[in-house]
């Protein structure tokens, strides 16, 4: 196995996929000649032609929608949005349409997508370029939605997003893109949409968290393990549909339970997190669900002070885990 | 008239059709479904009076518009995605009187929506007629994406879409209509421009008098059409369908039409439309119109009129009655048709 | 003091308002001469004329683009989204633009507006004329969130709500606009945003609510009251910024918590309600926080049955509150 | 040239700024101004290559079209609701470059956004130029609604706004022009076409060679300039403005200009340019077409221009050290201006 980026996997999963079924197409802003800002699309181009791999007009609303009617139509569209920031022009295209074909047709039509969307803070993008938004797609149904954290589940889980018969949000953390490393297996292999992963077994209180905070809550955890406290880390990767199983069973362990996320955190899909684990755990906690997350405050401001001031961090994760662990 | 101007006028209009290649028998087909679906349409407002359909939407006043563009289509090949007020477009590409009187009814069967959607919100695979939301314009961009596609398969089909004048100031139409133009595709919109969006004047939507005048902007053909001209609007759809068929790129179609309903059953018009202009506009008569020309053309006497109406009629009872004896859809299959049921595939 | 409507409130709010400031204007589809296909602004338009109660034309994003505009050159504008299931396309506008003038320009723009919007569902509305929206916006720092339940909290607030300094998401149950009358005080008023109010005092169990889940909440409290359960009522009025210490002072009361709402469970208001009250109302509960809200599905279907199968009922709120005060 | 055909081409040029009006001194002030512009545009890049800027964006090759459409405004009173290019427009209503070198360092003092905002997201509320997002298009619609409330309240003011040819194509876009198209607004979109949105070519944006074609779509004004043609750019602007004021309702101008730099620093657009065509668009320096014809028209000495050089660069150079030396924000000013911190007015 080859040590490679989280962008990788992602990149390795379109080629396999455009190359396994010619109705795979990628659509986007930038996706073509330039292989897209972050290069996730490098080399398509020149692999499967423009129209395969088209650059689209600037117009994420279009971008959807031409994605949802080219998958009416037998094509299976993976859209590329620039930067999560600029998802919310689709609004209406995903929410009102993607979501809800299939649905609103009593089953006759299917609308199998992936809306790929880097997002997420930490390299000083300002208000506009570290969003993170997957709160507002994990509240409605008829959508997927899958974070990776790791280039093996980048991979793994994009090619399952590109065969699911359904539409599937697939969010990148843009900090992770070249940060995180790790092995990718050889040969085809597909990581399935839904279930979490337990990335550190712990017994003394369970971290949930995805994207960037999984690494986040890992280093943390490390940090405090000298201190005697065993924290497991729950990488959710898939929020929608929620793997309750998982996290419950390791709340039953623990008794002690905190959700990380770097989004706002009035609202967060934390929230659920948490509304899940205390409505459904009640009996097995000790000591009420932590909430680590950003500030209430519009977003992430460019200057590094307060860029640092809201993204949640290892040392932040630390202090929460020591008094969730003391409480 | 005279009885040698009737005549020459008689030949004038003969000869429209007959340019057109247009068989009596096709005329006839065309008249039959406009009849059809006005018959429906009214029944839907005296269903609605009853009690028994929540929710009316209509297409009086817009029935050459969609009957002639339909007529340009070949079923089942050329798709449409259509708006609200189509009942006439979909029934001439093959959703029957019955299929749209089980939506009515919200009922189980219905096609379009199994009774989860608001009456006129049409769909129908087998007839490539896609599902629309509520949600004006949106589906101008779908419309797009299929001709995308059907190029890149190799296929060949046309994608229409049709909406209001009043939808063509959403972003929505813009970016579906710029996204068509670059790509020179397969694709059709047909706006029914009929004044009034709800209760909001032309005036106060657009900045022109035909939203045709867009279309050199997107780098396609555009065309005004008199939407009460079934056969101006067949021969402007179907040198769009050859445009788009042969490479030739993507066409915007204004039909100017009549509403001669309130915006639905929700609404009345005589609050914002002066009287002078409502009685002015109901005198425009698509229906009426191509009867004349049809009697005119000696192609439809009297009496095939009245079995055509009555057997029209005759239809719309069936289907009304049948549809409000059908099964309404389980109150736990609103779990149903989330995701696959089969799974991921 | 008057009986009167739901909307009637909405409606002397605003003509009182245009009368008061004549930078106050109103904008939105079929405002005008309609007066709105729920008949809001009906009579503003002979009152104040065409360029103050303007028909717009149907493009959500440019009613609230225009109203942001407008506001930073020195109006206060009052849009209508029609149907709170059409504000998706404005969605960019309102989040990324309304809620972030203020802090992106460290304080230096303002955008005082309203965004007015009917919601909600049990009115045959099917799949697009009944969403609830609350969620997308209650998540938006820089929003405020107002939900009123009564005629007098409905002109009171909204009241508020065109003097604030900020913008306010203004949402109005449809159902509740002629279903819910009651008095509404004669001369000027207004009601704060912020506080909740406790509709019905209680001991054994705490109900939060807003829109017409309140009257939901009432009904069903009145017939377990037989029951000998006594159920404290509280109607959020704001969901944004949310009153906490409301609540946390009935949760420390009652020691039993649930949150109703008509939005799709996963990741609605109520998960966040639920985690404040599990989070920081830990020690005082003797029962997990309950959750009475609609299942998730896309959307409300249209036929009745299913409908019915959505929509919380009293019946059903009060099923949820024997089982909460019994555990 | 011979002599002679140089001397008249020379005449010629001056008739062109004599019919426009324009002394001499607002000539040098213009020149100047795009002068300065540019001299901070390069040392933007120089700090970025040091480490000290994180992201820089450029206006290189846009300065004519800006400069000479703001000098047809009158500063603080009409409104700019600009793009990330926008320096030189921004510079020449009245930003100086200590301002903007405050935002590039994401200082406290930055009056654009306290440091909050990537640098070039310009604001200036003294000079009527509004702050905006990343979000392409969004202050094109803001826009509008500047014009509208200043039409309310009876104000002599008009509100431009400034695009990229690539931001045309969102919705926000047609919704603005179409809003200010309906009421005829003293409202002026200036599309700064550079050929490119990101990697974007032309071809693939949209089915026109200037979207001046949608003016038309629009019931307004359209023109398409020479971007690189300062007094080209000023007249047609001048004429907008003039329009604007008179209530003769909106005006689009396409400025084609050239950008020199790649979209940003995170960008190299020679991976996607071919060389030639980078080399001749290089070509198109509008500093040095300004500076030839005031040259030619004996305006403009070697030493003037040396001189107005060497301020320009000691401007920036003053700006870009007390902007190191200053203030960072606090970190817990984070939570300040969520809301009033007034309350409830
Ligand atoms: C995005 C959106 N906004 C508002 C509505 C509510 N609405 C339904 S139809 C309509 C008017 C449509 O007018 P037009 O496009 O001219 O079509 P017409 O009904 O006149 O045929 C409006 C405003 C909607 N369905 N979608
Ligand atoms: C809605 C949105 N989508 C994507 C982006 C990312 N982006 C920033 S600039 C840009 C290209 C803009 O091109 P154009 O409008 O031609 O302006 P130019 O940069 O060429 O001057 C893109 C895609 C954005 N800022 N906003
Ligand atoms: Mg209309
Ligand atoms: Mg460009």
């Amino acid at each position: 196995m080859a040590v490679k980026t989280l962008i990788e996997g992602v990149r390795e999963a379109l080629d396999e996929e455009m190359a396994r079924d010619e109705r795979v197409w990628v659509l986007g802003e930038d996706v073509g000649k330039k292989g897209g800002v972050f290069l996730a699309t490098e080399g398509l181009y020149a692999r499967y032609g423009e129209a395969r791999v088209l650059d689209t007009p600037l117009a994420e609303s279009a971008i959807v929608g031409v994605a949802v009617g080219s998958a009416l139509n037998g094509l299976v569209p993976v859209a590329e949005i620039q930067f999560a920031d600029f998802i919310h022009p689709a609004f209406d295209q995903i929410v009102s349409e993607a979501a809800r074909v299939r649905y609103r047709s009593n089953g006759t039509w299917a609308c199998p997508l992936v809306i790929r969307a880097p997002f997420g803070g930490g390299v000083h993008g300002g208000l506009y370029h570290s969003q993170s938004v997957e709160a507002f797609y994990a509240h409605v149904p008829g959508l997927k939605v899958v974070i990776p954290s790791t280039p093996e589940d980048a991979k793994g889980l994009l090619k399952s997003a590109v065969r699911d018969p359904d539409p599937v949000m697939f969010f990148e953390h843009k900090k992770t893109y070249r940060l995180i490393k790790g092995e990718i297996p050889e040969g085809e292999y597909l990581t399935p949409i839904g279930p979490a992963v337990v990335r550190r077994e712990g017994s003394k209180l369970t971290c949930v968290a995805w994207g960037l905070m999984t690494h986040y809550c890992l280093e943390a955890a490390e940090s405090v393990a000298g201190e005697g406290i065993s924290a497991e880390v729950i990488d959710l990767r898939t929020l929608q549909p929620l793997d309750r199983e998982t996290i419950l069973r390791s709340v039953e362990k623990t008794a002690r339970a905190m959700v990380v996320y770097e989004d706002n955190l009035t609202g967060g899909f934390g929230a659920e997190i948490a509304a899940v684990i205390a409505g459904e755990g009640f009996e097995h906690l000790d000591a009420p669900v932590t909430r680590v997350a950003g500030p209430d405050v519009p977003a992430m401001p460019f200057n590094r002070a307060q860029e640092e001031a809201f993204m949640p961090s290892p040392a932040k994760i630390a202090d929460a885990m020591r008094k969730l662990a003391t409480y | 008239m005279s009885e040698d101007a009737s005549a020459r006028a008689t030949r004038a209009r003969e000869l429209r059709h007959e340019a057109l290649g247009l068989e009596p028998e096709r005329l006839l087909t065309m008249y039959r479904q406009m009849v059809l679906a006005r018959a429906i349409d009214r029944r839907m407002w005296v269903l609605n009076r009853q009690g028994k359909a929540p929710f009316v939407i209509s297409g009086q006043g817009h029935e050459a518009a969609q009957v002639g563009a339909a007529a340009a289509l070949r079923p089942g090949v050329d798709w449409l995605c259509p708006y609200y007020r189509d009942l006439a477009f979909c029934l001439a590409l093959g959703l029957t009187p019955l299929d749209f009187m089980l939506s009515v009814f919200a009922r189980r069967d219905d096609p379009s929506s199994g009774g989860r959607q608001m009456p006129s919100h049409f769909s129908l695979p087998k007839a490539h007629i896609a599902t629309t939301s509520s949600t004006v314009a949106t589906q101008v961009i779908h419309a797009v994406g299929i001709a995308y596609a059907a190029r890149a398969r190799g296929l060949d089909e046309v994608a229409v879409t049709c909406v209001g004048e009043g939808s063509t100031s959403k972003g929505d139409w813009h970016e579906g209509l710029n996204f068509a133009g670059v790509h020179r595709l397969p694709f059709i919109c047909i706006v029914q421009d009929n004044d009034y969006a709800i209760s909001v004047p032309h005036r106060l939507q657009m900045g022109v008098d035909s939203v045709a005048a867009r279309a050199a902007g997107y780098g396609m053909a555009g065309v005004t059409v008199d939407g009460g001209d079934l056969l101006a609007v067949y021969e402007a759809t179907r040198e769009a369908v050859e445009k788009g068929r042969s490479g030739r790129g993507p066409t915007l179609i204004v039909a100017k039409v009549a509403r001669f309903t309130s915006h639905s059953s929700d609404d009345d018009q005589r609050r914002y439309r002066p009287p002078e202009e409502l009685e002015a506009m109901l005198r425009r008569d698509p229906v009426e119109r191509f009867r004349t020309y049809l009697q005119q053309a000696s192609l439809l006497s009297d009496q095939d009129d009245e079995r055509i109406q009555q057997e029209c009629t005759s239809e719309v009872d069936r289907a009304v009655q049948i549809a409000e004896a059908a099964e309404p859809p389980d109150a736990s299959d609103i779990y149903r048709h989330v995701f696959s049921e089969s799974g991921p595939g």
